[in-house]
Parts: C-alpha cells; structure tokens; sequence
C-alpha cells in the first residue's frame, strides 16, 4: 500500500457546548478521492478546518508525509501544499472571477499586478470547468452556482497535491458536478490525493475510492474501500440504523382551486410571457439549469424586482406584491431563499431569532410585546421537526454546522405558515435522514392544502416530491411535464424540453 | 500663611493662558498661598465642568476660571458658591446673574470695538473692512461682531463691513478661509480686524506671504507670529490683554475673599454687556512703536490694579 | 474607454465638482483668478493626504480616528526638533515620518494581535498622541520654523503650489497600490471578507500593519504640509480632520464596510468639500447661515450624484 | 441525541465570566477601588454627585448612538439635534411661556422628528447614514444657530433648573436613575417586543430580514427617530445641569457629544457593523469611561498629561478586557 500523504490521529476538537470531533482518524493516500460523510453537524467540516489551519486541534495529531505538522493558519496549509474548497462561500464580490480565483497567488510582473497573465490562467480553469462567464466579471453578478464553481476553480488552480472539497457539489447541477466529476479523476489519476465531502450518495459511489464515515464527531468507520460497501452499509455507518424512504401517501390535488395564477408576466429581472398555475394542495416543480432564472422568478413574486407586465392573481384576487411584508402578511407567500447566508439567515443572531422573525408580529400582543420564552416556545416544535442539531435556541447560527444551517432556513418558513411557500433548493447540504423527514414535511404541508412551489436541481427530488414539473430556461417557461415519478421517464422528458430549446 | 488653595482653570489647552501658570506661581509665593493652574484636556464646556468637580474634590476652595461658556459655566459657580467656595471669572465673564465674585479681564466687546477703531484710524478714516472671528456659539463672538459693527457705524459713511468669517478658531479651516476670501476680495479690502487668537495669526501670516502691506489690519492677543508682523509693518497693531496680571491680582483677591473679605456694592466696577461686576485688567492697543516692550506696560497695570484693589473692591474686618 | 469612465462611481461627482465649478464662476468671477486657484489647491493638497489617510484604513474595513492625532504630533515634533534640536530640515521630515511609521506600527499590531476593533484602539491611541502633544508642547506653537520650510509652504509655480507635488506623488502611488499591486488588493480582499482572505493565505497581519503605518505616513505629510503652510508648529494641527478624513472617501463612493474604495472619487469628495467651503466664503455668506448652507450643499451635491447613478442603473 | 433544545445551555458560570458586561463590570469595580484607595476626595458625596451626573448624560448620549448603530448606521448628528431640540424647548420655557412638560414633550419630540428626517433621507436617497447625518449635522446646526441667533436661554423656570440638583441619598444625581430607567426601557424594547427584535434582525442582514417579511426600511426610520428623541434627552439633562439652554453645549455644530456617543456603544460590545445590541454594555461603558476621567483628573498628574494617562488607561482597560474574554472562552470550550 502507498504511503499516506495525510494523516490524523485521535483529532479532538471541542467548541462551547459542543465536542465537534472526538478521537478521530483519518487516512488519506496519494491517487485516491476519499469521501468522507456524515450527517449534519457530524464533524466534517471540522476536521476539513483542521487540516487547513483553520482550527488548531484540541488534541491529536496530524501527520503530512509522515512528519507532524500543526497549521497555525490557511496560510501554512496553502504553502503546506493542501487546498480546500469550503462549505462556506469565501469570495470578494466585488472583484473579478479571475482575481479571485488566483488571490492566493497573484502574478507580479515590476512589482504589479500582471492582469493579462491573472485572466489567462484563470480562464484555462473557468474552461474547465464548463463555466460560462468572463474572467474580468465582478463576481457579485454570477448566480450561487456559477460562485461555488469559481470556489471550486479557486482551489483547482493552486495544483496541490492535496485537494479537500467540502460539499462542493451542493449547488451546481448535474451536468456540472459531471464536469467537474471528469476533472477530479483526471487530478486521481495523476497522483492528487481528494478529500470529498458530500450528501449525496450517488456522487459518492460513482467517484470515490475509500470512504471515511463519522458520527457524533468520532469514526463510524475508517477508510474502507468502496467496493466493499453499498449504499445500505454507508446509511447504516451515518445514521446508525437503515435508511427509511419517504413514506409519500396519496395527496389530493383540487385542480379547480387555483391560489397563484400568473398570466403573461414580465419582470424587470428579464423574465417574458410567464404562464403558470399553482393549486391548492399541489407541489410544483421548477426545473432549469443554472441561470435558469427560477430564483428570480421566485423573487419577483415575493416583491423583489416588480412585475412590468402581466398579471398576478393570488387565491382569485389579482394581486400586487410591492415587497416581502406584503407577501407574507398579505398574501401569505413565503420564500425560502437558496442563498442561506446571504438572504436566507442572519447568522450572527441565535436559533431562536432565526426561526422567530416571520411570526414574531403574530406572536406579540400590546405594543409589540414579546417574551423570549413565548418567541422560543413557538419555534421549538420546527427545531424538532427538522432534527437541527443545536446545543440550544441560543446558539449563533453561524456556529452550526452547513447542514444545520440549511434547516434552519427551512424551519423559518415552515414556522411561517404560508399558504403558498416557495421553496428553493431546500434540500441543499442536509443530510439524507433529514431529506427524508423534510420530503415527509413538505408533502405534509401540500397535503394540508397549502401550494408548494418546489425549485431544485436535484432531479430526483423533484421525481420525488411535484406532481407537475415546468421546466424553465432562459427566464421562460420551456414546457410542463406531469409527473408520474419514474425517474427515468421525467428526466428525459425534461431534458428533452431543455435541448429543444438550446436547439432552437 | 492662609489655607486658600486657588484654582486657576482656563477653557482648555490654549496659549493664551500660559501666563497664568507664571500668575500662579507667583501668587502662591508672594501670598503664602497654594494656586494651581489647571488644565481640562478640551476646550469644551463639559470638560471643564468635570475639571471643576475633580477639583473641589480635591480640596481647592477658590475658584479663577474662564468660562468655558458664558451662561453656562454660571451653573458650576453656583453649586460651588453653595459649598461656600468663592469663584471670579477670569480673562472672560459670566453673564448676570452670576454666583462669580466679579469679573477680572478683558472687555471683549470693548477691545473690538478700539481694535476697530484703531482699524480705522489706520484707514484713514474709511475704507471696506472684513472681520475674522471665533466660533458662533460662543457669546462672545455675537459681542465682538456687534461691537465691530457699533464702532463702524460711529465712523460715519465711510466705513463699510463687506465680510465677516466667523467659526475658524481651528488652523487649516482658518487658512483655507482667510485666503479664499482675499483671493476674492483682496483688492476690494481696506482693513482687516481680527478677534480671535486663531485668525489672528493665520491673517497676520497671510499678509506677509503676499507681502502685502496696504491691507491693514489689527489683531488681538499676543502670538509672536503677530507681534513680529506688527514689527515688520504687516500688521498695525494688536489688542493685548493681560493674562499675567488676571491670574496675579485674581489669585490675591480670592485669598482675601477666603479670609472674609466681600466684595464692595458701591466700588468703581465697570459695566459691561455682560455683567455689572467687571475690573479691567488691561486692555491696550500696541502698535510697532510699543511691541518690544509692552510687558512692561503691563506690569505697571498690573501694579497699578494692584495697589488700589483692596481698598477699592473689598471690604475686609 | 469613454463608456468605462461614464459609468464609473466617480463620474458622477466629477459632473457634481464640474457644475459646482461653473456655477461659481459664474457667480462669482474672482473664482477663477490665479490666486483662488492657488488657494483651493492648498487646501486640496492637505486635505486629500488627510482623507486618503483614512481611505487606506476605511479599504480594509476599519476605521482610524487618530488621523489627525498622528498628524498633530507629527507636525509639532518636525517644528520643534527644528526650533529646539536646530535638526536640519531632511532630518527633521524623517523624523516626522519615523514618528508616524512608529504610531501606525502601534496602531496596526495592536489591533491585529488583540483583536480588538480598531475603532476602540484608535480611539485610545488617539488620547495618546494628542496628549503626548499637549504634554511636550503644553498648547503653545513651535515658532522656529526654518525659512526654507515657511517658502516651500507658499512658493508656487504658474499658480500651482510647490506643496501640490507631495499629494499628487501621494495619490498617484496610492492608486497604483490599490489598482495594480498584490499589497493593495490583499488590502481590498481582507476588507471585504477577512475571513475569506485568511482562507486565501494572506498574511492579514502583515497587511493589517503596513496598512496602518501608510495611513500614519500619509497623515504625517498632512502634518508637516500644515506646519510648512501656516508657518509655525500648531498643537492644534489634526483637530479637525476627522469628519472630512471620512466625509471624502464616503463621498467618493467608499463602502464604510470596507472592501472598496476610489482614490479619484475620494480626491473629488475632497474638491466637492473644498468648493463648497471656498463658496461659502467667496459667496459672503453671512457667517449666520454658513452652516446651513454648507449642510445643504453637501446634502445636494451627494443626492445629485445618487440621482444619477439610478438613472444610470437600468441602463 | 444531540438535538439539545433547551433553555440557555452552553452558558453557566463560565459563559457569565466570558460576557463583555461582566467583564466591563469587573473593569469598573476595580477601577473604583483603585481610585477610592488612591484618592480619598473621590468618595466623597460632592464627587460621587457629581460624577453620577456626568454618568446619567453620557449614558443617555451613548444610548443615543446605541439605536442607530444597531441598524449597521450611525448618527454624527446626535449633538446637534440635542442642541436644536433643547433651543426648542428653553425658548418654549422661558420665551413662549409653555410649561415645563410640556416644553420637555416637545424638545424629545421634536429631537424624534429630527432624527425622523434623518431615516427618511437615508432610505429614500439611499446612501450610507453617514454621509445623510453629516450633512443634517450640519444642517440642523445651522438653522439653530440662524434661529436664536446663537443667543442662549438662560432664564429658564427654577422648577426645570432645579433638575439638575436631583439628588437621592445625598450623592446620587437624579440623572443616573433616569438613564438607568431610559436603558431598561430600551432593553425591553430591543429584547421584548417584536419591533425591536426587527430592528436588530434588519441590522444584522438586511436583505435576509427584507425576505422574511421586516420592513426594513422603516426600521431604519424608527431607529433614527429614536435616536433623535435620546439625543434631545440628554440635551434636557445637560442643559438642566448648566442650568441654560446653551448652542455652545456640544461643542462646535454639535461633535462635542461625539466621542461618549460612539465609546460607550463600542466599549459595550455593540457592533459598528450592526445587528447586535447589548444596552447593559453601553450603560456600563458609559460608566468605565466617565470614572475613569474622574479618578484621572484627581490624581496629582501635570496638567498636561492627562489626556495621555486617558489614552493609556483606557487602552490598558480593553486589553484587560480583551485577555478576560480570551481565557475564559478557552476555559468555557476546553470544559
Ligand atoms: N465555530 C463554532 N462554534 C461552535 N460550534 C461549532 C463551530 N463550528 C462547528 N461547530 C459545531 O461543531 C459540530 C460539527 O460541525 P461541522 O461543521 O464539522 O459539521 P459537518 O459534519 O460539516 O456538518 P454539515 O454536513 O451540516 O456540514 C456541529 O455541531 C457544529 O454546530
Ligand atoms: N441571460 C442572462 N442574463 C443575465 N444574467 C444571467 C443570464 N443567464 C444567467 N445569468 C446569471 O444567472 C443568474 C440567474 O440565475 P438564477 O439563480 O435565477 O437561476 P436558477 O434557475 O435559479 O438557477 P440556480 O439557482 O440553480 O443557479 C443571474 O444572477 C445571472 O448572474
Ligand atoms: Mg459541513
Ligand atoms: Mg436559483
């Protein structure tokens, strides 16, 4: 057997109120894509933090060919030869792809700054990738697919010989991930030595070599080559017992109780001739790929970026929705925003403030009155609901693991009572136990009579969970398909209705 | 020996006061009493009021100060008069009613006006004048402004105010000022007068950098940079105080005043737009003939107050 | 290249300075004159050291409130190791700049090892500076400023201040750090997610310090250039700069956040303050209403510029 | 089952230890000691008087600041809407004839319209509060001064003077228990009532509060107007304690007030960047700063050092802090 080119010998990290990781080995060789999983709030991302200098271990060792190493900060890691894609988006908006993707090392030609040389060498990697968009755009302006293949790019284009990537298909879709799946093969096969951290177990199997499971922060298993396992041992090893399929019944769908009609819209995001009806009890799916213009869509209806022209009719009424409040206080739309950190949370305040901000006007009584206790009380249920994994309702959001993050996300809307939610890419980062419990929920909540607007880029979610699927492309509808959950039958119909378009 | 401990506090860090330090060196040693020239780090009204308190706290039982503001500070010297510490405004006065013993210092309004009037006999008697002053807030900078104005206007048709520039008691803002407007208005100006320490110096240095002698001007206070103007013919003269003999004679006064002495109804005080209680220290116009030596013309105020004050203000068993 | 500058973030304000300007002239001839000129360039100069003190610190999302502290002492230490130390004239700016280097190396390594935010170090270093100020100079003026000092303050060439050349080398050095070099764009990326470029192996202490000592250095010229302009070695030199040290970055189209700056919009927040006050005077406003009127204009020429940027928004 | 949903887990006696209001505390009852041990005249009731006033008003100012810093703001124009607004009032005490609270209602109001007109420029232009409130800083300053001519009030009626000399148990100024109630009743707000929680939510992400249905904007209004009716208060406080309604009161267009608005906040642990809150913090912060100024100015220091000793001591104090909270959070997350 090879050398190990990174080892780690009883890690030990412990945060307040949380042991992350607790005695954990980890073996990684060179020309290997090791994956390491975990449910959510597992450790990770923690011991990924370790080996990058990110975090200082509390015990334990760490072994870089064999000699001890301690990385005080990213940058001892970097210069160590490891790069690492992390699970947190860590951009300059403001500046180009290109910069940002070479920031670790910037070509100086006298002393400055040699652009040319900085847009080349970056584009090669954009090429890569697959990725559509010019070197010299800011990055602010790309979509959080199109930044998390950037990230992605940015660690690429350091060659190390040691490649961490936490989560780092998450967002993109599958025709991406296949790209970059090429990719990281071709680095194996030259002798990288791959870290993949991911909840999806596909991915897991189609690529990698050896798996790394943990659980609670402490080895469920250590390194065993795939081959010997199948997705039945790899659940067991996460969550402790098997697998459980959503248990979906049957849902009624009152076709004649339309709540979200949209005739003919335009926005001034770029979307024309929007034609769509949402009913009551029914989940509808969104599908696209990226850049689509699903999430702007969404956006539009909740008031950001107005309607230009078209109608809105929400339950019969046609329906004006000039910002946020109005949507959800008026006409009771909520959305779930795919982009956690930046819309979707406020992760510097706790648990409970995150769940609590959508019904503290309904919580509170005269003058705004509103005890901690009662605020807390009212989310608890979602926090158990969606298992967020949380030392207590007070803990900084920021501090939770991705996954947990994700959830509460989720659990903010859910405590919302919508009748009509949006949600989009809900399932991104959680855990597949929680996917499940959350696919019960949602096909609960449909069940319940609310409408569910489902956008996601993980097709076989939305085979799953919609009873109708709009395809969408170029910020118009391409085309419906009905939903008869066969995987393979929907995927072609829907990709047929992509290609038709890209053919026209 | 007496048990008075006297306080000399100024508006803020400011060379005007420096010679009080000097006051109140002297004082201590000539009446076998402690004085002590005080500091506050700001030139701010709160700053100095905090000084006062930390200072009774630390047992000074005679006050010398210059109002931070005009109004203001007479709340500070009545708490202290409820202590039984006897205050006096100095340099500057308290407006009536005031718990102040009385005012020794400079008629603020009354030096503007015969630094205007000595403008304008420099003049020739008529001619466009500008006027350079202190911040706004400050009640002071409204007497000097009316004080110019009343000493304009008693100079007939002649004279005219075709600027004033008020708020530029900071360098940089006073420079940028200064110059914009005798780049504008430079050759439409006759004379320049100047009421507050800042202008003063910058205008006095403005002059000499455009070497220009036909503008004239009067300053106030004594910066060397405005003395030395005076000497070289930019400037014609300037308005001097006498901050030496305020802290000296205030200094002296308070020990009588902590020994049982109180002040005299019928005594010679002057009144001014502020207070009814005001002993002039001195005011004097010196023009290049007096600048080398108008110390010494201050020591003989100095002495000159000094010799009648008891008998003149005080009433002591 | 022309729709580049059309659209830039600082365009807006340089039509702003423009109609200013024009507007002025208009009213008021004697704006155009050599010597008015030559005055708003003075002012120009000091100030724009001043704000691109503070602009350097505000692009890596701090703030520094002891510009004008550092800037005070400096001055007060290059007059008086004139006057008393009789240094000659280089020596004594070197002095001035190592005392400046010094006071930023405290401000930078205090607030990177301690983590405390640099507002409250600052804000401490602040007292520290002025108070050693007070305490050597004991609020009284250096007055022996060398001639060839108090020439340099007012010597001119065709109507350009002589004293124009260190702001100008100034601005031209620091736009080619924060638009060309590694250093300068560390600097952006720390101030727009410093977590993000620790993850990137930037050396954020490293970055962190010589942003703070450039910050005093610039503040120190500021310093010496009020000495050599108002003659004498003020202790109340830097008491004002605070406000407009921020007011122009912000101005100019500076994220307080960090992350992002403009040193040609910082340089025409500098002229856009600098023509207001110079109107203010030139105008004879009555010193009553002076500012009222500088509030407003302030609040004019900064809607102005906003109005146009959303028009320019959609397109 | 790590899903912990409990109360306040994670915290206990470390976690107390390890809070910045503790740690300030800790600061300041060494602080007194020191002083008190050093310097007999700081104890005395003239001292402790006086200086529970200074406290009282920069409390008050400090809170003032508080509220807009929490909206990731901030609010230059604090001392000059304190200074318009208490002209207001001294002309409505002592010119108009309007009873004392009456004139009080209107000066706070009046500093709420104020701060009013700060949040609506800040919304609807769209800049950065810093540029709006330099601007009306100025502004406001200005129209004062065109108003009263810079004229103070100093004839104002006895029964409003007489504030100023509020004490209780012979050395506590009636000014501290009124900042001290004026901080409780802003954390309730900002802790118990969903108006408040907005505002924080909103200054921490506003584009995250925007989607989850916060007005954000009109937070931002609220806590301008807010800030505003504080300023205009502890104009009240300091123009009783001078005994006149002075333009001169916050120093040159009203940055006078400027440094206890933005320490206290800072010192307190209230972020610049906005989004989080601790009243206890600005209160506490306040009150290190102010004794700190006192006890230095009694000690027998040449006159022209204590500014320097300021900056020393208050930049040993954070590092005191500082070296606090480090160890005890190591402490808190290796038990
Ligand atoms: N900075 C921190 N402060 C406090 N707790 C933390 C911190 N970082 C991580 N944790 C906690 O450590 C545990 C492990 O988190 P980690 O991010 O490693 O999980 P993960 O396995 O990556 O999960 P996910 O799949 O959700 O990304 C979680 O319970 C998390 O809440
Ligand atoms: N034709 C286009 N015009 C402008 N922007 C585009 C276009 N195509 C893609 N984009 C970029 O993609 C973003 C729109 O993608 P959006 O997030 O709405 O897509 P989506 O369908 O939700 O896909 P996903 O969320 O999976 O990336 C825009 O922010 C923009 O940066
Ligand atoms: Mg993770
Ligand atoms: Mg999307």
């Amino acid at each position: 057997m090879t050398e190990p080119v990174l080892a780690v010998e009883g890690a030990t990290k412990s945060f307040p109120g949380v042991k992350a990781l607790d005695g954990v080995d980890f073996v990684l060789r060179p020309g290997e894509i090791h994956a390491l999983l975990g449910e959510n709030g597992a450790g990770k991302s923690t011991l990924i933090k370790i080996l990058t200098g990110v975090h200082l271990p509390d015990s334990g060792t760490v072994r870089l060919f064999g000699e001890p190493v301690r990385f005080r900060n990213a940058r001892a890691a970097i210069q160590a030869g490891i790069s690492a894609v992390h699970q947190e988006r860590n951009l300059i908006p403001r500046m180009s792809v290109a910069e940002n993707i070479m920031l670790e090392d910037l070509p100086e030609r006298f002393g400055f700054v040699d652009y040319a040389a900085v847009n080349e060498r970056a584009l090669l990697w954009i090429e890569r990738l697959g990725l559509a968009i010019r070197p010299d755009q800011p990055v602010r302006s790309l979509s959080v697919a199109q930044m998390q293949l950037v990230e992605i790019a940015k660690a690429l284009v350091l060659e190390a010989r040691i490649l961490l990537m936490d989560e780092p298909t998450a967002s993109i879709t599958p025709h991406e991930t296949e790209v970059l799946f090429g990719l990281l093969k071709q680095l194996r096969d030259q002798g990288a030595a791959i870290v993949f951290v991911s909840h999806k177990l596909e991915e897991v199997f189609e690529l990698c070599d050896r798996v790394t499971v943990l659980r609670d922060g402490r080895n469920a298993c250590n390194g065993l080559p795939i081959g010997e396992l199948d997705r039945a041992d790899v659940v067991r090893f996460m969550i402790g017992r098997d697998e459980r399929t959503a248990k979906l019944g049957d849902k009624p769908v009152d076709a004649a109780d339309v709540v979200l009609r949209l005739d003919g819209v335009a926005t001034s995001l770029g979307h024309a001739g929007i034609d769509l009806e949402l009913r009551r009890g029914e989940i509808l799916g969104l599908y696209g790929l990226v850049g689509a213009g699903r999430s702007e869509l969404a956006k539009a209806l909740v008031g950001i970026g107005g309607v230009t022209a078209g109608t809105v009719t929400v339950a019969g009424q046609p329906a004006v929705v000039p910002d946020p409040t109005t949507a959800l206080q008026r006409y009771r739309i909520g959305y779930v925003s795919e982009d956690r950190k930046g819309e979707g949370l406020i992760l510097i305040h706790d648990v409970g403030r995150n769940i609590g901000i959508t019904i503290w006007r309904r919580l509170s009584g005269w003058l705004g009155w509103l005890g901690e206790g009662r605020a807390r009380a009212a989310c608890r249920p979602f926090v158990e609901k969606l298992a967020i994994r949380t030392p207590s309702m007070g803990q900084k959001v920021g501090n939770l693991s991705g996954g947990n993050q994700q959830k509460v996300s989720v659990a903010k809307w859910l405590a919302a009572d919508c009748d009509i939610l949006i949600v989009d890419e809900p399932t991104v980062g959680i855990d597949i136990k929680t996917k499940t419990d959350l696919h019960e929920l949602l096909w609960e909540l449909a069940s319940s009579g609310k409408a569910i607007l489902l956008i996601s880029s993980d097709m076989p979610e939305m085979v799953a969970l919609a009873d109708r699927i709009l395809v969408m492309g170029g910020f118009r509808i391409l085309g419906e398909v009905r939903n008869d959950h066969d995987y393979g039958r929907m995927s072609t119909a829907i990709m047929g209705h992509i290609h038709a378009a890209e053919a026209a | 020996a007496s048990d008075t401990k006297v306080a000399l506090v100024p508006g803020g860090p400011h060379p005007y006061f420096a010679a009080w330090e000097n006051a109140a060196a002297a004082a201590a040693a000539d009446f076998g009493i402690e004085a002590e020239y005080r500091v506050p780090a700001a030139w701010e009204l709160s700053k100095q009021n905090e000084m006062i308190e930390s200072l009774v706290a630390q047992g000074f039982n005679a006050f010398l100060v210059f109002p931070g503001d005009a109004n203001g500070t007479n709340a500070t010297l009545e708490e202290l008069a409820a202590f039984d510490i006897p205050s006096a405004a100095l340099a500057g006065c308290t407006v009536d009613p005031t718990a102040a013993s009385f005012c020794l210092g400079t008629d603020v309004a009354r030096s503007a006006y015969l630094g205007t009037k000595e403008l304008i006999e420099a003049m020739g008697g008529s001619g466009r004048i500008a006027h350079f002053t202190g911040f706004l807030v400050d009640p002071n900078t409204q007497l000097r402004i009316e004080a110019v104005e009343q000493a304009v206007a008693e100079a007939g048709g002649g004279v005219e105010i075709i600027q004033v520039i008020a708020d530029i008691d900071a360098p940089e803002p006073a420079d940028e000022k200064i110059n914009a407007f005798l780049a504008a208005r430079g050759s439409e100006v006759d004379g320049i007068v100047t009421t507050a320490w800042v202008p003063s110096v910058v205008a006095a240095t403005s002059l000499r950098n455009l070497g220009d002698k036909r503008i004239r001007m009067v300053g106030i206070d004594h910066d060397e940079v405005v003395l030395s103007a005076i000497e070289d013919g930019f400037v014609d003269g300037t308005m001097l105080q006498n901050p030496y003999g305020q802290g000296y004679i205030g200094s002296y006064a308070m020990d009588l005043i902590r020994q049982g002495c109180t002040m005299k109804e019928d005594a010679p005080w002057q009144q001014t737009a502020q207070t009814a209680h005001f002993i002039d220290s001195g005011t004097a116009f010196v023009d290049a003939d007096q600048v080398k030596d108008y110390q010494a013309a201050m020591v003989a105020v100095t002495d000159e107050i000094m010799a009648t004050f008891k008998d003149d203000f005080l009433v002591c068993n | 290249m022309l729709k580049g500058i059309w659209g830039s973030d600082w365009f807006g304000l340089f039509v702003v300075a423009l109609v200013a300007g024009t507007g002025l002239a208009l009213f008021q001839p004697a704006f155009l004159s050599p010597f008015n000129l030559y005055v708003l360039l003075i002012s120009f100069s000091l100030w724009a050291l001043v704000a691109m003190a503070q602009m350097v610190i505000i692009a890596i999302g701090q703030m520094n409130l002891s510009v004008g502290a550092i800037g005070g002492l400096v001055a007060i230490s290059f007059a008086g190791s004139m006057e008393v130390w009789g240094l000659p004239v280089p020596a004594a700016i070197l002095l001035g700049l190592a005392i400046a280097a010094l006071c930023g190396l405290l401000n930078g390594v205090m607030t990177h090892v301690t983590g405390i935010s640099a507002f409250v170090i600052t804000l401490a270093t602040l007292s520290i500076f002025k108070g050693l100020n007070i305490g050597i100079t004991e609020a009284q003026p250096f007055y022996g400023v060398p001639d060839v000092v108090k020439a340099f303050g007012n010597a001119r060439f065709e109507g350009l201040p002589h004293m124009l050349i260190v702001p100008v080398v100034a601005i031209i050095l620091i736009w080619l750090l924060f638009n060309r070099m590694v250093l300068g764009r560390q600097m952006l990326a720390l101030g727009a997610n410093r977590h993000a470029a620790e993850l990137s192996g930037i050396r954020v202490g490293r970055v962190v310090v010589i942003a703070h000592v450039i910050s005093a250095v610039l503040a120190a010229m500021a310093g010496m250039l009020a000495v050599a302009r108002l003659q004498l070695g003020q202790p109340t030199i830097g008491d004002d700069w605070l406000i407009l040290s921020f007011a122009a970055p912000v101005i100019g189209g500076a994220v307080l956040a960090g992350g992002h700056i403009s040193v040609i919009g910082t340089c025409l927040g500098v002229v856009i303050v600098t023509l207001i006050n110079n109107a203010l005077v030139l105008l004879g406003i009555d010193p009553f209403f002076v500012q009222l009127f500088l509030g407003g204009l302030i609040l004019i020429a900064v809607g102005l510029n906003r109005w146009r940027e959303r028009r320019l928004a959609p397109a | 089952m790590a899903t912990a949903t409990t109360g306040r887990g994670g915290r206990g006696a470390l976690g107390l230890l390890a809070s910045n209001e503790v740690g300030l505390a800790l600061l300041i009852a060494v602080l007194v000691a020191i002083f008190a041990t050093v310097n007999p005249g700081f104890t005395s009731p003239f001292n402790l008087f006086a200086l529970s006033r200074v406290m009282g008003i920069d409390m008050v100012i400090g809170l003032s600041m508080m509220v807009v810093l929490v909206t990731g703001g901030l609010n230059l124009a604090v001392g000059s809407i304190g200074v318009a607004s208490v002209m207001l009032g001294g002309w409505a005490m002592q010119v108009a004839g309007v009873p004392v609270l009456p004139s009080m209602t209107l000066a706070v109001a009046f500093g709420a319209f104020l701060g009013w007109i700060n949040g609506q420029l800040t919304v609807r232009m769209g800049v950065h509060s810093f540029i709006v409130t330099l601007a009306t800083m100025s502004l406001f300053f200005g129209a004062m001064i065109v108003a009263t001519r810079a004229e103070a009030f100093n004839a104002l009626p006895r029964s409003f003077v007489d504030l100023g000399k509020l004490r209780y148990g012979g050395f506590v100024s009636g000014m501290l228990p009124l900042a001290l109630i004026v901080g409780l009743g802003l954390w309730l707000f900002f802790n118990r009532t969903s108006l408040g929680r907005e505002i924080l939510a909103a200054g921490a992400n506003p584009q995250a509060a925007e989607l989850s249905g916060v007005r954000v904007n009109r937070t931002i209004v609220v806590a301008h107007a807010l800030s505003g009716a504080l300023g205009a208060l502890a104009g009240l406080m300091l123009a009783a304690r001078n005994g006149a309604a002075l333009p001169s009161m916050a120093g040159h267009i009203g940055m006078g007030w400027l440094l206890p608005a933005f320490l206290a906040p800072v010192l307190g642990g209230t972020l610049l960047t906005g989004g989080v809150v601790s009243v206890a913090g600005t209160v506490l912060g306040a009150a290190m700063v102010t004794i700190i100024t006192n006890g230095l100015l009694q000690l027998q220091i040449g006159e022209f050092w204590v500014q320097m000793c300021l900056g020393l001591i208050l930049l040993a104090a954070v590092l005191l802090d500082r070296a606090r909270s480090v160890i005890a959070e190591r402490r808190r997350s290796v038990a």
